[in-house]
């Protein structure tokens, strides 16, 4: 048990931050994450850099571009990354549809995706929730039949995340209509371009587009774009979702945020002293960086204390606790707004405050998907604490 | 004591409903953000017509003579309709019109208010600063040619629209209240260089009805915000009932329903205060206090409401085209209009060593 | 709609007011509420004199010594009573058994007992739960088998609350095992004295006893102790529990223990100042005030407000907010007592700072016990807002 | 960094388990109230013949010379087993003795604690006042006799059955720390009128001092709730899996089982946050800022966790027989031992404006 870095770690460190804050092109530093409020072309170029320098998919198998790195170099990565306002390669590239690829792909697969995923040449979105299966994938009803060697999609994906920038779709489709449940689904991907998608976006609270609805009518998907083997998708699906949990608690990320917050808090004039300077207000800074604190340490704690491989149970309570300290940040940062909050756009007030709102609306978003909260503690309540009815 | 709604209040919050149930709730269902709208004149004429800018006035300038707790009423359905309109605003520039104006500026302005020729707001907000009522940044001086005013004031909600503008500037004394006419907003804030105002008070009378009528509005935010809570349990209480997940109705899952009783327990308690309010602030002199508990209260009650609406919705919940994220982002404006729960309860704090224990019967 | 008492509530305010702080024996004043931290004695007198003044039992029907308030006044008299820290007359005996004799009793048995219940000289405890039929009180098991006039009961009731200085019990017993559930129980009076009643104190957190255990071999109990019908018990446990539930709020004695930690932290000392005036403990104390006046007028409106009889739905909440509420201040009168909450006992330290952890202790149980919070909230989502899976 | 426990660590929590169950909980098993308990001797000396008072001192001193994770292991199976002990209040004053007493004075001191010999506790409370870190109402002087201190000190917990005590009090140049030797008290405080005591260091160097003193014995605290914390949510599991009500399981209940996931995640929360302390206070300046934000996230741990446990249990929760209310008493108390939540972030507040954002890797 010891605090500090080891000598290779503090190293490791060193070479991310030298990479993002002088290597990587410093004009593409501070794309925002927010909304659709991104040149995606921008996105692209970035990750393509990243890529370039091997530091797009540090987590995949190093024969694709990955880095034999310890959880906890990887999470150094992430951290440097964040700190330097770079945009983080796309999760649905990533952390999502390549690791799944790679481990469940053919050769042929692997040669034809995973470079271009790696560096964002292909833009992925994922298609899982439907209409009436959101929390509840097991219930979906898009079907793929087998006809010779295509396969004919016909079904509706909701919840799209940036469906409108990408180029191929990763989906779970019913190949088995008689089977139940989870079985008789698997994982296709798809090009959008292919005749049939319709993509409808979907307005959010804060004005922007960010998810979509995809439609797929006689959709016909080569049958080498299957994944593994036909039925078994939801065994992959699992392990998409299980696979790098650790980086779900967007801990860079919070953290840039609330001293960004903090910042602003510091420019705001409350009587004759800045805002920062109210007691109560500085308590809840403290308060939110200890637990900040607390979430980073658990991130490292769980990431890096099991040497057998498996995840730590304790990951789980990342997503949970994660979302729910974003959202606490961009509450906190509507108050520092204070009465400019009440503007959502206006020349001369500076953006982080009339844009305050919506940022928090849309991140409410935050303990709804990619397993909402509701799910993360049934998932804690049965398998670590073993509670079943 | 007594909370019985009358006849004549129901009466009113069946009219207002009716209004804008023809009127609508164009952002929702135009899938639009939620982004606070600029004025609607259409609308604002169907609530003249009702007669709810002029209920607070007194005959003689114009109005009707109608208490705070009839005009809360209207507000109550604002909340529920998702409609937002400047009557809080009106309320609060107006209420400081009415105790601090000459007799004939007075019914010149209010009844121009009452017939919805003019359209009055106040502008207390100065820019990077956090709210509060003693002007700093904004600066009055009075000169050969009477008072002029130089500095910004943002936000100023609805300013474009506006006829006739309340405010609040610094002078010799401390805190000055004046008038502005015509003030050719063309964004919604005020950038005043040397602008001919009409001085209503400065010094402690200034900050007193200030106070007081900062209480009145803020009963009137309260009561919005009831309607908009209301709205948003019964559409998550609606959405528990029919919407079907693993085969059964979301009412079925006990973790959710008893998120919802909690939300109940909030709606119920930020009713009372709600009710409480409006009568404090009809007496004389203005229980700025009880006002003040009543807007923590329905802070809690809004933030939890809010935002257990929008997660026990889910994904649907987030977007545009949906109306319960409609509610809670008018929720989270309201309790940060005017103050927040921590100057509310800095406000609050500051004198509570003052009384032994709050007590509403007497 | 109106803020002020109208005259003839304020005139009984004033008589009530004055009736408490005058002829009311002062010596009674102040009996604490706490945990066994009384002389039963003490509490005997004090509602005797309650009674004497037909101020024990408002609630009852006239002829019984009830009073023909409206339902305001009846709390005008419940505060003015705290206020004045009178020791409220046993809830078991004037909300729970006095009801259901009045309502359900026959005449004789209304005879018997109720001018005892009102006065105290019957001091009743109450046998609804038992080990296994806690929330689920459905589930109870202690016997009453009719043996010619007698009942003969066998069982086991717990958590009877201040059952060690009861003279008598009403308890809920099986009559009939072979009915189902709600069915075949029924509503029995029993002089604690009968043989084979046995009553095991248990002991809190707090070191105080107030609770117990009762058991019961083959105790004999007279027919005519039985209330109203064989086998109808449930409803006659049904009416008492849904009785007067508007006191459960305790908004009397909140409040008074509120002011009193407000007193408190006015008196301990914080650098240069009181505790008092520090502006997060100043806010605290604002914001319980706020709650509490929020709670207290949604007693008097859900009480008052409608005129059919039936009681508001919203009255529901008033135990759930209420125990929460007192918790809130019992933890705040914690932190007010700062480091001399460490030891309970100390012969030179204040009573109420060295006694404010063991009656935060103590008080868990307030949402516990009456219907737990989890309880209330079932009957809210299922009653109220209909929701039901 | 790096949080694995070691092998040490684990053999020393091990040991320390097995002389906790030897001992036994006399309060949970006997019944007996919550009521924090005297000093137990017979228990006090098996911990010393495992070492654990020697732990923090250098071998020079008569100590072992481990470091305070390896102590926190020991105190995290106090927390689990409910048995309190003056562990943190040994090593606040001898941290205090350490590093403020000249050589022999300390060698005497920490030899004797390290033994059994001696039972040194800490005197930093003074009656109606919150917890200072800065004497107000005790004085020290110096006369020709050497420094004499009068005052209450109160509460000071095992006082009775203390040898040694560290106390501060108020002297010229601001707080001065003095060691008293047999304080002779017979209940948890001292009444002391001149008493003759050995000042260890007076102004800014006995501030540090404290400062540090109590980052050291915050983490040891943090500790013993975590072993608490992790206790009282096996059993709140363990009962919600085998009490049925309503002829279920209490684990089929999802709004019971969604409370025991938050548990959960705050007590993983709280355990990062602890072991992270423990190592703060093995860092050399300590980092003081570290540990406050580790109470600060095992306080807010330690309240839904010890509430909760009691109100999942139902009624046996509250009761003295039964084990789960001790551990919330426990916890309780552990959360406002020489400070709370509100001091910690009135202190850490303080300090927000000079960095950025807290960085943990480095």
């Amino acid at each position: 048990m010891h605090r500090r870095l080891s000598p290779e770690d503090a190293a490791h460190q060193q070479r991310m931050r030298e990479y993002f804050t002088t290597e990587f092109p410093q004009e593409l530093r501070g794309l925002l994450a927010r909304s659709d409020d991104f040149d995606p072309a921008d996105l692209r170029r970035s990750q393509a850099a990243l890529a370039d320098a091997g530091l797009a998919a540090p987590g995949w198998p190093s024969e694709w571009g990955g880095q034999d790195w310890t959880s906890l170099q990887k999470f150094i990565w992430d951290s440097e990354l964040q700190r330097a306002s770079v945009a983080p390669p796309l999760a649905f590239n990533t952390s999502m549809v390549g690791p799944v690829i790679a481990t469940f792909g053919s050769q042929e697969q692997k040669e034809r995706f995973l470079p271009k995923t790696a560096s964002c040449e292909i833009w992925w979105c994922q298609g899982f929730s439907e209409p009436d299966a959101g929390s509840d994938l097991a219930s979906l009803r898009t079907t793929a039949a087998r006809e010779g060697d295509e396969y004919v999609v016909n079904g509706q994906k909701i919840w799209t995340t940036l469906g409108q920038h990408a180029d191929w779709i990763f989906a779970l489709v019913r190949t088995d209509p008689t089977a139940k449940k989870q079985q008789g689904i698997s994982f296709l991907l798809i090009d959008m371009q292919t005749p049939g998608i319709t993509v409808r976006p979907i307005r959010l609270l804060d004005g922007g587009v960010e998810v979509n609805e995809v439609f797929f009518e006689d959709v016909r998907v080569p049958a080498d774009q299957l994944v593994g083997e036909e039925n078994k998708g939801w065994d992959y699906a699992k392990f998409l979702l299980g696979n790098e949990r650790v980086g779900v608690a967007n801990v860079g990320l919070i953290k840039r945020w609330l001293s960004e917050v903090k910042e602003h808090a510091a420019q705001v004039r409350e009587g004759e002293g800045s805002l920062l300077d109210d007691p109560a207000i500085a308590a809840r800074f403290a308060e939110l960086e200890a637990e900040l604190m607390a979430l980073e340490l658990t991130v490292v704690r769980v990431s890096g204390g099991s040497k057998d491989g498996r995840p730590d149970p304790a990951s789980s309570i990342l997503k949970l606790r994660g979302s729910e300290l974003q959202q606490e940040v961009l509450e906190l940062a509507i108050d520092v707004a204070g009465p400019m909050a009440h503007v959502w756009d206006d020349d001369e007030l500076p953006d982080w405050a009339t844009g305050s709102v919506p940022e928090y609306l849309n991140f409410r978003k935050a303990t709804i998907y990619g397993g909402s909260s509701e799910v993360q503690r049934g998932i804690i309540a049965a398998t670590i604490l073993k509670l079943k009815g | 004591m007594d909370f019985t709604t009358t006849d004549e209040q129901r009466a009113l919050a069946d009219a207002t409903r009716g209004v804008l149930s023809r009127h609508g709730s164009p952002a929702a269902e135009s899938g639009s953000s939620a982004q606070p709208p600029a004025h609607d004149t259409a609308l604002w004429q169907a609530l003249v017509e009702l007669g709810i800018p002029a209920m607070p006035w007194s005959e003689e300038d114009g109005g009707v003579g109608a208490g705070i707790t009839d005009l809360a009423a209207a507000a109550t359905e604002l909340g529920r309709g998702r409609i937002q309109a400047p009557l809080a605003e009106t309320v609060l520039a107006g209420t400081l019109v009415a105790r601090l104006a000459p007799a004939e500026l007075r019914q010149q302005v209010l009844g121009a208010v009452s017939e919805g020729e003019a359209l009055l707001v106040p502008a207390l907000d100065e820019p990077m600063r956090t709210f509060d009522p003693t002007p700093h940044d904004v600066r009055a001086e009075e000169g050969a040619d009477g008072w002029q005013v130089t500095g910004v004031k943002a936000p100023v909600r609805y300013a474009p629209a506006a006829t006739h503008v309340v405010l609040t500037a610094r002078t010799a004394s401390g805190t000055g209240v004046f008038l502005l006419t015509d003030p050719g907003a063309t964004a919604e804030r005020l950038d005043l260089d040397g602008a001919s105002v009409t001085l209503l008070a400065e010094g402690e009378a200034a900050e007193e009805a200030l106070r007081d009528a900062l209480a009145v509005a803020g009963a009137l935010l309260c009561a919005e915000a009831l309607g908009a809570m209301e709205e948003a349990l019964r559409m998550t209480t609606d959405y528990l009932r029919t919407r079907k997940q693993f085969g059964v109705p979301l009412a079925a899952f006990q973790a959710l329903t008893h998120r919802a009783a909690d939300m109940y327990a909030q709606l119920e308690l930020a009713r009372s205060a709600t009710l409480f309010a409006a009568m404090s602030a009809e007496e004389s002199p203005v229980d700025v206090d009880a006002v003040l508990r009543a807007r923590v209260v329905v802070d809690k009650a809004a933030r939890l409401i809010g935002q257990e609406a929008i997660q026990l919705h889910g994904g649907i919940g987030v977007t545009a085209e949906y109306p319960v994220g409609h509610l809670s982002a008018r929720l989270t404006m309201i309790s940060r209009t005017w103050g927040s729960t921590r100057s509310h309860l800095a406000t609050l704090g500051s004198r509570v060593a003052e009384h032994r224990s709050v007590d509403v019967l007497g």
